[in-house]
């Protein structure tokens, strides 16, 4: 009925592993390469799916390559601090590194369809928070089953264990 | 919301046995789709070879008037399926669309259902799976690589099943007949192996599996499986 | 009645005492030695933890195979205690007054035994709690159809009842104790003895509840090795799914049990000098009634296999073949003789029923019974119905140091015990001499 | 009528793609790389490519998808996304394969993922055959090179030996150029499956050159003469499609099927109707049946006279006792074969005999007999080849042990002769230089002065003309993706060396020889470069093409006669008949771990191959399976676990060639025996191919069990096995 936050078990094992994911990933606020700041972004009036293209064609919503991003940048805005890096990756011709902040476990097992609940009208917001508010992009939603269960069940979507775990 | 799921799809193959040949394309095809881990001398010696679909081979007669009946087994989707009920943990069950599913995250590995398989299709991960380099650039990102400690089994291609219905939902259409095709039955040369939709009455599995020559395998276990092999003929 | 009447009141106590306060170095290099081989077994299956069940001989088609078969067996031998003592206590059995705490011991630790070796067979043990019906995060339930959920039920169920059953006859003696014991012992008595005191209210309380817990151990012992045969009655795999095969676990697990207590009352009498106490008309008892379940077990294996050869059904038809003259033969024939043969030949014979040779049956059952559960496991596995995935099973050193330190953890538990608590009820002695 | 149709749909959706006007089809055919494209997780892509495992050309069609790369670039563990091929699956739209494809085509992905590829040009510092080598950069190792093709053409270029796979393709037409440029013959092949002997007999027999395309879906009743049609011989997949199509394709209409070889191979068991041919048998089995054909009127009238006389006059009584046949069987199969609507004889030797030819030849005459030229269901002619320069520049089958002899340089390119004809290892490792373009070391790179690896197949581009056709077809494959490894494709190192050596060559790439091809078809397409695209998109080029149907018989039967064997029947009691495994094919496919694992059709046997041995020789011996067995014949000897095969001929044993590399990466490596040790160095006079069949062997019962793996042991069901 109403959106489960808490989580009533907590496996030490799983504890751990949370942990150490933790700690290799930089905090939950992921050390980015550059510290890219959503708001900036969305407050020119971009779109979440201007720059993640295929969130509504494909399972990954899909990062912008550093192509992507000069396309804009050798235009405008280009002297801030994070563009002067970015210029680096494009000279150096790499891809920037960025860290993951949104994952599913791998033991796990999720596949997560992306393009799928853009059609079922699920905002981006519900999963991932207000990434418009946010610099970097934060963990602000624990993606746990119960948490797509419930969803699921409020809007009749599938419960069928194979939707996601194949 | 979705009109051509009101009925839902009932998943369910055909298998000529006329036809088949016994080339084991289908095997390597599996093989390929579905990261299938691989075996070495020693762990094949033990006995832990994976093949999800396998050519069962019986020789009948004597010399010279002997005959070798081979026979693609996989995993027969029973509807009344003895490998479901027995999971403590639901980690394999029975789907709308008449699939026996195995969910490898959920398995905690008692092996139950191995057991009660009466085709023998069911496989476990007695190891961790390795891949040496860069063999890995194979694997197929659509399916899962199972860890140490759990069941599994042929899926009818699930992932390939998936990537169809999602396909057609973006284009706001049903499937079409032999649009979705497991590994084994897209690679058969023979082609002695149709998929579809058992719940259509017009799809050319329907059309086979009402034919005269389709028999199923141990059905008189009650286990309602949803492949069809069809008689050699004379 | 009359045997134990005979032992003066101080005397009992003295000597039913003695091994709580004294142990001598023996006693130590026992126990260390015990406590290196069971630690060796958990280190084995942290290994299988670490790697994976592959390290143990285990493959396809035999997916069960020796845990499985320890686990039938120490379910079994479970029954020795609580049944017998449950059964002798409803039926006002004197002489059982000396068998019975031994009895309901084992059938603790057998069961304490018996429910780790299941986690030990998981795949993913670190997940077991997955089995346990929960409300989670998940929003998963298991599988309540499942045969593994039932035993899981009823091996809980069983251990709680019987350790109750246990306790509740220790009580008496535990309130005697700790006025006599000092230091952390005493304190341990006095908290287990509940405020015992031996007022008439409470000495009434007890009976009535051990009479119930008789009632209600007796009822969970038989649907408990019942369930564990639905384990495999329940599949369809040829050779288990057997209606027979309910009955045919209980008296094999009597048989066992009466078997494995046989063995811990002959170690019981020599290494605490309790001659006196277990004599050799409880030994002569115990033979009987092994005599009368050898009979009852070799019934039921004929019936079971009878029926199998006369049906000649194939797929059942082969497993029977490689068990009576194939692979598993000579497993087989050794059953027959070890739990057969040897008993009927020993104890049927009054002249030859001493405790000698009870005792010998008694490891030969023992060894019988676990090669029964192997072949029950192991043989109709390999053998499935398609003889395209028959195979062959040989364990590893992973599975025979587990089972080997099951056996073992069995004997430091007894150790510990023994020395802990008095192995006979005293109070009941006290309680025919004043009554 | 059905690939049509297909061939309309992708046509257009591809088309429409390429002017950006289509969605996001996730399971589409896209043309070419763009080098630096974006690869989009999750995405798939499926491009058009050609298979290269034989010669038979299937067209395919790879999966490309996302992939994440692990390497060190100097001290750092680097990631990279890149493109990765996932899977191969047959090309809807190629006649050969018609989007399906076998075992070996779908494996050839771990060909390209192996880890134990060669990762840049390496030069010897071992002994000949030991396997060591140092890496050496491009430039010198094409110094070194191109020195000993100096010094070889300096000396005599005719002893230069070059062997190359036997396929019609640019890699053909390179190789021949560069020879031709240098004065040296042309290139060869190693023969095993090579199929020379079926090419020679239609030049014989019908006059044609190629190999003749047997129409098995619209016969009625076909009767195969020692081709395993089904497991490998010429192009398995195209006749395993029209296999199912002759059985279950015409509602009513059943074919049937009568195989006969000297064992029981998947051809054989799928047949109705096995024949247990005595091995070299197989020519009395063909005159046998002519000769009841004619004698019994069941030829046509107007076949000509001289053949008409040629079977009569065969002596029947003895080409039955040759053939090892009951004469009843043979007269049944001679009458359905005369009385069926539409019969056909499929001619073959997939077990090459020293009479083999003949028995070709006598075979493929028995369709004079019947008048199934040209006919609907029955043999037609191979098609004109869509690029004559390729279809010429084929290598042929020579005899090997006798080039080698006088060997001033030999070069190999996916050749592998030490493993082929075991006999060539000596004359290999006293060759003045030996260049190899292998992408792995195996049995004979180890021999190798140098090794300039090629890339793996599917990094390269490649147009291959099929083997066996029923259309017009160029087939051809584009590299989508970058090669792993500091390999260059052997086209562009012969280029480099002629370069080097003052003697330029052309090398054509798909892209040119559809352009090459477009000059001769002036079609619906406006211009060349169109067409070029067209059909690199769809994955080449293929037409209904009108072939002349009339042969021209200028050869006189053959006469009945026994085949050779090396070994006296006292010493050697049994004949040995090793043969191309269908998961191994001549041996080249033993590399990857797929096919190693793939349970062998005969004895489920995987990671190693048994002896197969008739059951009761077997309790004579008193071996059962996995009983180790030492086999010797008067070349040698092996050892290999036993296999009783319920259906071996008794008196025969047989063995699938694939195992007992003494290099080829770390899954075949010294696994196992190579049986092709102990086959008789007799060779077919007219073709030089290497008759491999020709042994007789005895058997020695070792005292050990070894391993045979099998995945399934037991070969009878339960009920048959109690009785």
């Amino acid at each position: 009925m109403t959106q489960r936050t808490d989580d009533f078990e907590v496996p030490l094992w799983r504890l751990g592993i949370l942990l150490s994911a933790l700690s290799v990933a930089g905090a939950i606020a992921a050390v980015q390469p550059i510290e890219f700041p959503h708001n900036k972004h969305v407050a020119k009036g971009l779109d979440c799916i201007d720059c993640h293209i295929t969130v509504d064609t494909e399972a990954a919503a899909g990062l912008p390559s550093v192509r992507k991003c000069m396309l804009c940048h050798s235009k405008f805005a280009k002297t801030g601090p994070g563009v002067q890096k970015l210029l680096v990756y494009s000279k150096q011709r790499r891809e920037v590194p960025w860290e993951r902040v949104y994952m599913f476990e791998p033991e796990a097992q999720v596949k997560f369809q992306h393009a799928a609940h853009i059609w079922a009208k699920v905002e981006c917001k519900t999963c991932h928070g207000e990434v418009e508010k946010m610099t970097v992009a934060q963990l602000a939603v624990r993606h746990t089953m119960g948490r797509c269960l419930t969803c699921h069940r409020e809007r009749h979507a599938t419960e069928d264990c194979a939707a996601c775990h194949f | 919301m979705d009109q051509q799921d009101t009925k839902p799809h009932r998943w369910g193959m055909a298998i000529d046995l006329d036809r088949c040949t016994g080339c084991e394309a289908c095997v390597a095809a599996c093989h390929a789709e579905n990261n299938l881990p691989l075996s070495t001398p020693d762990s094949a010696a033990k006995g832990r070879a994976f093949h999800w679909i396998r050519i069962d081979r019986y020789y009948e007669g004597a010399f010279p008037d002997i005959k070798v009946k081979f026979m693609p087994v996989l995993c027969q989707q029973c509807d009344e399926a003895p490998c479901e009920p027995v999971c403590p943990v639901y980690a394999t069950y029975h789907n709308a669309e008449g699939l026996n599913v195995q969910v490898y995250n959920r398995c905690v590995g008692t092996r139950y259902c191995a057991n009660n398989c009466p085709y023998s299709v069911r496989f476990f991960n007695w190891f961790e799976p390795v891949w040496p380099e860069p063999l890995t650039l194979q694997l197929n990102p659509d399916v899962f690589v199972r860890p140490v400690g759990v069941m599994e089994k042929c899926t009818f291609c699930s992932q390939r099943i998936k990537r169809a219905e999602l396909e057609a939902k973006q284009e706001s259409r049903s499937l079409r007949d032999g649009e979705v095709q497991p590994a084994c039955v897209q690679s058969c040369p023979a082609e002695a192996m149709v998929f579809g939709d058992l719940n259509d009455p017009a799809s050319r599995v329907s059309r086979l599996a009402q034919s005269g020559r389709a028999t199923r395998f141990m059905e008189d276990l009650g286990t309602q499986p949803k492949v069809f092999y069809l008689k050699r003929g004379e | 009645m009359a045997t134990v009447a005979e032992i003066p009141d101080p005397r009992v106590r003295t000597e039913l005492w003695r091994p709580l306060s004294r142990a001598g170095s023996r006693y130590w290099i026992a126990v260390t030695l015990c406590a290196v081989i069971v630690a060796a077994g958990l280190a084995a299956w942290g290994y299988q933890i670490a790697k994976g069940l592959g390290i143990a001989g285990y493959r396809r088609p035999v997916f069960w195979a020796f845990y499985e078969a320890d686990f039938v067996f120490w379910i079994g031998i479970s029954h020795a205690g609580t049944l017998i003592s449950a059964i002798l206590r409803l039926t006002h059995a004197g002489w059982r007054k000396p068998v019975t705490r031994a009895a309901e011991a084992i059938t603790v630790f057998a069961l304490m035994i018996g429910a780790i070796l299941p986690l030990i067979h998981l795949g993913r043990v670190w997940l077991f709690y997955w089995l346990i019906p929960y409300p989670n995060t998940r929003l998963l339930w298991p599988n309540f159809r499942s045969p593994l959920l039932w035993d899981l039920t009823a091996i809980f169920t069983y251990l709680i009842a019987s350790s109750l059953y246990l306790y509740l006859p220790l009580i008496p003696d535990l309130a005697q104790l700790a006025t006599r014991s000092r230091g952390w012992q005493r304190n341990l008595y006095r908290l287990l003895a509940l405020k015992w005191v031996g007022s008439d209210r409470q000495w009434h309380a007890l009976e009535r509840a051990m009479k119930l817990m008789a009632a209600i151990v007796l009822a969970i012992a038989v649907s408990v090795h019942t369930v564990v045969a639905w384990d495999f009655a329940m599949a369809i795999v040829p050779m288990w799914h057997s209606t027979i095969f309910g009955p045919y676990f209980v008296v094999g697990a009597i048989f066992s049990g009466i078997a494995a207590l046989v063995i811990v009352m002959a170690s019981l009498r020599r290494f605490l000098h309790l001659e006196s106490y277990l004599r050799p008309l409880h030994f002569d008892n115990l033979g009987k009634l092994l005599l009368l379940m050898s009979l009852l077990w070799i019934y039921f294996t004929v019936a079971e296999h009878l029926t199998i050869w006369y049906g000649k059904q194939p797929a059942e038809y082969s497993v029977f073949e490689s068990r009576i003259y194939g692979d598993f033969a000579p497993y087989f024939w050794s059953m027959v003789i070890l739990n057969f043969v040897v008993p009927f030949m020993l104890l049927s014979i009054r002249r030859l029923r001493s405790i000698r040779t009870v005792t010998i049956c008694a490891v030969t059952v023992l060894i019988g019974m676990w090669i029964e559960r192997f072949l029950i496991v192991v043989n109709a596995l390999s053998r499935p119905r398609l003889a395209s995935a028959w195979g062959a099973y040989s364990p590893t050193w992973v599975e025979i140091t587990i089972t080997a330190a099951s056996f073992v953890t069995m004997t430091l538990l007894y150790l510990l015990f023994a020395r802990l608590f008095p192995v006979i009820a005293v109070w009941e002695y006290e309680d025919v001499a004043h009554g | 009528m059905e690939r049509r149709s297909f061939f309309k749909i992708i046509g257009t959706a591809s088309g429409g793609m390429l002017t950006g006007a289509c969605g996001n089809k996730a399971r589409q055919i896209i043309p070419l790389l763009v080098p630096e494209r974006e690869i989009i997780t999750g995405a798939e892509e499926w491009h058009p490519s050609v298979c290269r495992e034989c010669g038979a050309g299937c067209g395919t069609i790879v999966r490309v998808m996302e992939a994440e790369r692990k390497t060190r670039q100097g001290n750092e563990n680097v990631r990279e996304r890149i493109a990765a091929i996932k899977k191969i699956e047959g090309n809807p739209l190629d006649p050969v394969s018609g989007g399906r494809l076998c075992a070996r085509g779908q494996a050839a992905v771990q060909a390209l993922y192996h880890p134990d590829r060669i990762r840049g040009p390496l030069k010897r510092v071992g002994a000949r055959g030991e396997g060591r080598f140092e890496p050496v950069t491009w430039d010198s190792a094409l110094e070194i090179a191109a020195s000993a093709v100096k010094k070889a053409v300096d000396k005599d270029p005719a002893r230069i030996v070059f062997l190359t796979r036997p396929e019609a393709s640019n890699r053909s037409a390179a190789v021949a150029s560069f020879l031709r440029a240098l004065g040296a013959p042309p290139a060869s092949t190693t023969g095993l499956c090579d199929f020379e002997i079926e090419r020679q007999a239609a030049e014989v027999v019908f006059g044609w050159r190629g190999l003749p395309v047997y129409e098995i879906q619209d016969a009625d009743y076909v009767l195969s003469l020692g081709a395993d049609f089904l497991g490998g011989w010429v192009s398995p997949v195209f006749y395993a499609r029209r296999f199912g199509h002759m059985r279950r394709g015409r509602p009513g209409r059943r074919g049937q099927l009568t195989h006969a070889e000297s064992r029981f191979s998947i051809t054989g068991s799928s047949a109705d109707r096995w024949l247990p041919v005595r091995p070299g048998g197989e020519l009395a089995l063909a005159l046998a049946v002519g000769y009841v054909l004619v004698t019994g009127n069941l030829a046509l009238a107007n076949v000509a006279a001289g053949l008409r006389n040629g079977f009569a006059s065969v002596d029947f009584e003895r080409a039955v006792k040759i053939s090892g046949l009951p004469a009843e069987q043979l007269r049944q199969v001679a009458r359905d074969l005369g009385r069926s609507e539409s019969p056909v004889v499929m001619a073959g030797a997939s077990v090459v005999q020293s009479n083999s030819l003949d028995a070709v030849i006598a075979a493929s005459a028995l369709n004079l007999l019947l008048g199934r030229i040209g006919s609907k269901g029955g043999v037609i002619p191979p098609v004109e080849a869509s690029i004559a320069e390729f279809a010429d520049s084929r290598a042929h089958t020579v005899n090997l042990l006798r080039r080698l002899e006088s060997a001033e340089l030999v070069m190999l390119d996916s050749a592998n002769p030490v493993y082929a004809q075991p006999a060539s290892a000596k004359l290999l490792a006293r060759a003045p230089a030996i260049v190899s373009f292998s992408a792995f070391i195996d049995d004979s790179s180890a021999y190798a002065d140098l090794i300039l690896p090629d890339h793996a197949s599917l990094e390269s581009a490649a147009v291959v003309v099929p083997d066996v056709t029923p259309d017009r077809a160029l087939t051809g494959a584009q590299p989508f993706v970058h090669p792993l490894y500091d390999t260059r494709a052997t086209e562009q190192v012969l280029a480099e060396l002629s370069k080097i050596l003052g003697r330029a060559l052309k090398i054509d790439t798909p892209e040119d020889a559809f352009r090459k091809l477009f000059a001769g078809n002036k079609s619906d397409w406006s211009d060349a470069g169109e067409f070029a695209k067209y059909c690199n998109r769809q994955g080449g080029w293929w037409t209904e093409s009108s072939r002349s149907a009339h042969a021209s018989p200028r050869f006189e039967l053959p006469q009945l006669r026994e085949a050779e064997f090396q070994g006296g029947a006292a010493e050697f009691p049994l004949n040995f008949v090793p043969y191309p495994a269908l998961q191994f094919g001549d041996g080249s496919g033993a590399h990857l771990p797929w096919l190693q694992e793939l349970p062998d059709p005969a004895s489920s046997a995987m990671w190693g191959l048994p002896v197969e041995i008739d059951p009761k020789t077997a309790s004579r011996i008193g071996l059962k399976n996995g009983q180790m067995v030492r086999m010797i014949s008067p070349s040698g000897q092996i050892e290999a676990p036993a296999y009783v095969h319920p259906a071996a001929i008794p008196g025969v044993v047989s063995m699938a060639i694939g195992q007992g590399h003494t290099h080829y990466g770390r899954y075949a490596s010294e696994q196992g025996a190579n049986p092709l040790t102990i086959a008789a160095p007799l060779t077919d006079p007219q073709t030089g191919a290497f008759a491999f069949g020709a042994t007789r062997v005895r058997i020695e019962k070792l005292s050990q069990q070894d391993r045979l793996v099998q995945f399934s042991a037991v070969d009878r069901e339960p009920e048959l096995h109690r009785r």
